[in-house]
């Protein structure tokens, strides 16, 4: 039971991760999908295409694209209302994801849950949940049923270090513990809940260590750096599917943006923000792929193009997509049962 | 149908269809505080643990909110859960996963995803606990869309309602009288499921509609049977399902009653009977020869004291009392 | 009286309340989600961290059980808070606190103790904020004894409720509906509290008594003025305290108009609307020329897109048509 | 911050508390108050002359006992539904308590609350809790209110080990550490709640430790050893009372009785109780006394004479009290205001 805090330098890691090219610009690609889709979508909410709370991702992608990789199909995931990151990551496609933005029926819950309440039962992604906390029960759940259906699945469950103060919090992971399920809690320490800095939420600002008093083994990582949060994701799940019981990753963070599309952020400084983006995922894994001759700056190009061209083709799916009937608003409270 | 007839309680009839489920279906299983080594607080579950075993009997940390979310998140993931929140009074820490999540899952996914949930819980007053432990909130959750809320009050429905909730697809919420647990009667020994949709004509009776459940059933049925004495026919009607309600069955005994009183151990102002009554307006306004009456709670927090709890809640007396002034006699 | 005006939005009458607050009573205190230096999730409170400093704008780590509790005790012990639940989406995980603490210890502990705390909340839809941020659980906190219940929609009583509240030596729950924030308009530069009692007539008309009150008020104005282009006069009556209800106002209105149509975003079953139609059925009977009518949002979880939203939620034409309805024109 | 275990061995101890015979009697005298105030009401339960639930204290008296010793009478005391000793020990007329007992108007509650729910405005005794975990939150903001008003005052607050799985002792851990309030928690842990051993509630069972994940200094401390108490709440307080914030004191106990009147105890072994009854509070006190020659066994004798006056004078108290009208049944549920 010990906090693992990584150092920053991952030049070793590359072959532990089998860390080849396809796999680098894999991660990269993952990452400036999400960076773009997100981009679009901020722009769409000041056209008032997207509407209601919108809350982007945008540096924290590593987050979400190092997990996923040591997540199989199978797997479940649990998010908040800061999903589309994972929602991408997991393999939703763009398309309807765009789709929920905008609340078209095409969308991955046929629009009525938008930026907030992604699901897909294909990929086992339980949601996009807009209660602080509120997912960490569900993901308790998931994992019990994993365990005694025999199913040798994990279920990764994404949380700001905000929940951490929840009740909610304390009761699914010793849950988690007591019955030593196969939980991977990931919390995107971004330093902030809204405008409440974490220094002036939690009386133990190491959120790793919370994870301590439930005997979870937990680790720290830089949450800025996809190499070594795929590195801790996958040791850490290693371990879950070894039956080792749940798992703790704490990912420090930032994000770039507002909080929602409504906040003048005078809670933090512009400075702090800069400083940040200077260590900003996407920019300093380019540099890094860069400097170690794996990519050229026509290829960054290239995929760029790419990926706003498939960023488009989400937004052109969007536009066309149609409005659910109104007579259909009260379908699916409850399931239809053959009469 | 057998006629075999056994004697049973509703804690054992509660009991039996869980044991049943348990047998029947290798993806129920019970969770709650102390359902297992304990037995349950009201003994619902005693023995249990000893024949399935600790996975399937599965005791809960204090932790409402926690396993009640973990109920809903291993209905999610393929199982079939009863989570056994041990009274309603405790359910309020539970009530954020039961309505942001349970009740919204299905339709926010736009169907993709259901949660065939099962919470079993103790409610109402009469045994003397006091305002923390004594409350009647099966109103609340029959407001909300997306669950099913039943009041199971005769041995059948104890028996009978578990099996059927277990296999709609929805989450269904089952308030279970503390009141109720040591009554017993005759059942058939072969007693299964029964549909959980639907109000039942307890007795028949021209004069004046009395529409109940759950814990005051037995009280309504006393007071029907005073007032026959008197010459009054009452009609008792059992909601059984409070979510949703049968107006048909209600709106048909109004019709040929023209008269009604709704008992609700609930407290008064925005009380299930407050919906009833709405209905009965809405539906039957042409039909009522009076006022239709309610017998609620008083709205206090139900004190310890037994003179002050029995003054705080409906008694068959206030009953009889509520027919007879709808009724003018 | 001085009869200057200044233009003010709800959002800054509610803050000058605040204000008000805090400067005449040091004893008062706002304790919240982001109260301080984020100003509020909806920007009410924005300045007043700048103002009073930390300890009397007191940002709370998200908590809700802990701090709401931690506003109770801090009432017990001799503070004024005003608890500031960001939502009434997540005053669901306080609950527990507010119905078993709040609302009983005065009567538990045989009133040696009271809990001068005010619990101000945002409520309501209309913002396209989906499933879990859209309730409408008014209907709820009026149900139980122990708490008064607000709903200010007028400048008016935003910038004189809460004062009188503070006043209050029992705990007083303020819903702020988030479509109210923006609105704004004519006030008095020297308004200040108001009673925290009583219905408030807002607009006579001897034909139909429309009965509403917070998000659904102007609604409700609006339907009424379509009405009376129609020659129908239409009474508006806006509750402004839920708990108690202001039965006499009720009741003299529809005895003079003998038909009603009740407002409220709520979902229909088990509404505050079900509760006043029961009260109109109790009270009024005699009078009724007509079944009342309800307005209530759907029964759904409130869906994302607009068009859906808007469908779920009473407007100004279902209001207008449900009054043509009980007025058979 | 670090967990102290005492050893045990608190011969050494008399000096440092003072323990002068007179204070080592007085604290004999509590203990046996409280045992046979509540072994009478066990009585009178079977007599149903109280009804309801009743929670007995028995083999727990040394906590109480213990730590109200180093409270003023300003000070507050928030505690659970098991909570007679404390109510006892915080120097609550014993009359009036067997009065609310009973149900009757002259109970310190007017009767209403009955055992669960014992209130005392005089001395800032807020109850008499039923929701587990639900006082916490209550001390939190009773200790902020004595900060604020710049009060030297502490609350103390009782419960049980059960409680630590709730999500309320989360989030009071955590305000009272980030406000740095002035609240002594006092964990009692039975290691039962109602029939769920703590191994299998807590996926770490040393409750003590789980205070470090909020930084609040806590101490472990056994909970039969009524010195040993007294001296970890007093250090416990003075810490608190320099301005040092919360502090955690786990006491380890037994409940020697069922959890309620209504419990076959199938959870746990007969022979398990035996021999934690060897180790009871009064027993083992009593011993001490005797052997380091402070009490002689008349003076046993005459001590448990005058306690068992003391509940015999309140017995009879509750039976001369009368029952509050029916008529006054919503009295109090709002304060009545001058018209
Ligand atoms: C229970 C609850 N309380 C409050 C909110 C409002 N709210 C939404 S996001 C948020 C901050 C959450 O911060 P954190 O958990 O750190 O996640 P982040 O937004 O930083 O990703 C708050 C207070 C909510 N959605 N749910
Ligand atoms: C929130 C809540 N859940 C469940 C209960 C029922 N209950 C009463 S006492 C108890 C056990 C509490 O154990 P613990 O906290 O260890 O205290 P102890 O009784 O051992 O003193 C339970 C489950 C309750 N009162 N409140
Ligand atoms: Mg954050
Ligand atoms: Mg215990």
């Amino acid at each position: 039971m010990s906090i693992r805090e990584t150092d920053g330098d991952h030049s070793h890691l590359g072959d532990k991760l089998h860390l080849d090219r396809a796999h680098a610009l894999h991660l990269l690609r993952e990452m400036l999908r999400i960076r773009q889709f997100e981009e679009r979508c901020a722009e769409l909410y000041t056209e008032e295409k997207i509407r209601g709370f919108l809350h982007l991702y945008t540096g924290e992608e590593a987050i979400a694209v190092g997990v996923m990789q040591g997540l199989t199909g199978s797997d479940a995931v649990v998010a908040t209302y800061r999903e589309h990151g994972h929602a991408i990551a997991r393999g939703l496609p763009m398309t309807r994801l765009m789709a929920e933005m905008y609340g078209k029926r095409e969308g991955v819950s046929r629009g009525r849950g938008g930026s907030m309440h992604v699901f897909d039962a294909d990929s086992r992604f339980y949601g996009g949940n807009a209660i602080v906390g509120g997912g960490l029960p569900l993901a308790v759940g998931l994992a019990l049923a994993d365990r005694l259906l025999g199913r040798a699945q994990v279920t990764a469950c994404f949380f700001g270090e905000g929940a951490a103060a929840e009740g909610a919090f304390h009761e699914s992971l010793n849950l988690a513990a007591l019955w030593q399920l196969p939980v991977l809690f990931v919390c995107e320490n971004n330093l902030y809940a809204m405008g409440t800095a974490l220094e002036r939420s939690e009386s133990e600002t190491a959120i790793a260590r919370k994870a301590e008093s439930y005997r979870i083994p937990a680790a720290a990582v830089d949450g800025m750096d996809v190499i070594a949060i795929e590195a801790a994701a996958r040791r850490a799940l290693a371990e879950i599917r070894a039956g080792g019981g749940p798992r703790f990753l704490e990912c420090r963070t930032y994000r770039f943006r507002a909080h929602s599309m409504f906040d003048a952020q005078l809670y933090r400084d512009k400075a702090e923000v800069e400083a940040w983006k200077q260590k900003g995922p996407l920019l300093r894994f380019r540099q890094w792929l860069q400097e170690a001759g794996m990519l050229s700056a026509a290829e960054v190009e290239h995929l760029e193009a790419e990926v706003a061209e498939e960023v488009a083709a989400a937004v052109a799916f969007a536009e066309a997509g149609q409005w659910e009937p109104v007579e259909d608003l009260a379908r699916d409270v409850y399931t239809e049962q053959p009469a | 149908m057998s006629a075999q007839m056994i004697e049973i309680s509703y804690r054992e009839a509660v009991r039996e269809a869980i044991r049943e489920a348990l047998n029947r279906d290798p993806r129920v299983f019970l969770m709650g505080e102390d359902v297992g080594r304990y037995g349950g607080c009201y003994a619902v579950s005693k023995g249990l643990y000893d024949e399935f075993g600790p996975e399937r009997i599965r005791d809960a940390p204090l932790s409402e909110a926690g396993f009640t979310g973990a109920g809903i998140g291993a209905a999610l993931g393929g199982l079939r859960p009863i989570v056994e929140v041990m009274t309603v009074n405790f359910s309020l820490l539970a009530l954020d996963q039961i309505v942001n999540n349970a009740a919204t899952l299905r339709h926010m996914s736009g169907g993709q995803f259901s949660v065939p949930l099962v919470i079993r819980m103790a409610c109402g007053a009469g045994k003397q606990l006091a305002a923390q432990h004594s409350h009647s909130l099966e109103g609340w959750y029959a407001h909300v869309p997306g669950i099913k809320v039943l009041a199971p009050a005769t041995l059948e429905d104890a028996r009978g309602m578990l099996w059927s909730a277990l296999e709609d697809p929805d989450p269904v919420v089952i308030f279970e009288h503390v009141m109720l647990y040591n009554r017993s009667g005759q059942l058939a020994a072969d007693a299964g499921a029964v549909p959980i949709e639907g109000a039942a004509v307890r007795r028949e009776g021209g004069d004046v509609t009395l529409i109940t459940y759950g814990g005051s059933l037995f009280k309504t049925l006393e007071a029907a049977d005073t007032l026959a004495a008197d010459g009054i026919a009452a009609e008792v009607i059992d909601l059984r399902c409070l979510r949703p309600l049968d107006d048909a069955t209600l709106m048909a005994s109004v019709a040929r009653t023209h008269r009604a009183v709704i008992i609700d151990e609930g407290w008064r102002s925005g009380s299930l009977a407050a919906e009833i009554s709405a209905r009965l307006m809405e539906q039957a306004f042409w039909e009522l020869d009076a006022p239709v009456g309610r017998v609620c709670s008083a709205e206090v927090p139900i004190p310890y004291p037994k003179h002050l709890e029995d003054a705080a809640v409906p008694q068959t007396d206030d009953i009889v009392a509520a027919a007879r002034a709808v009724l003018n006699r």
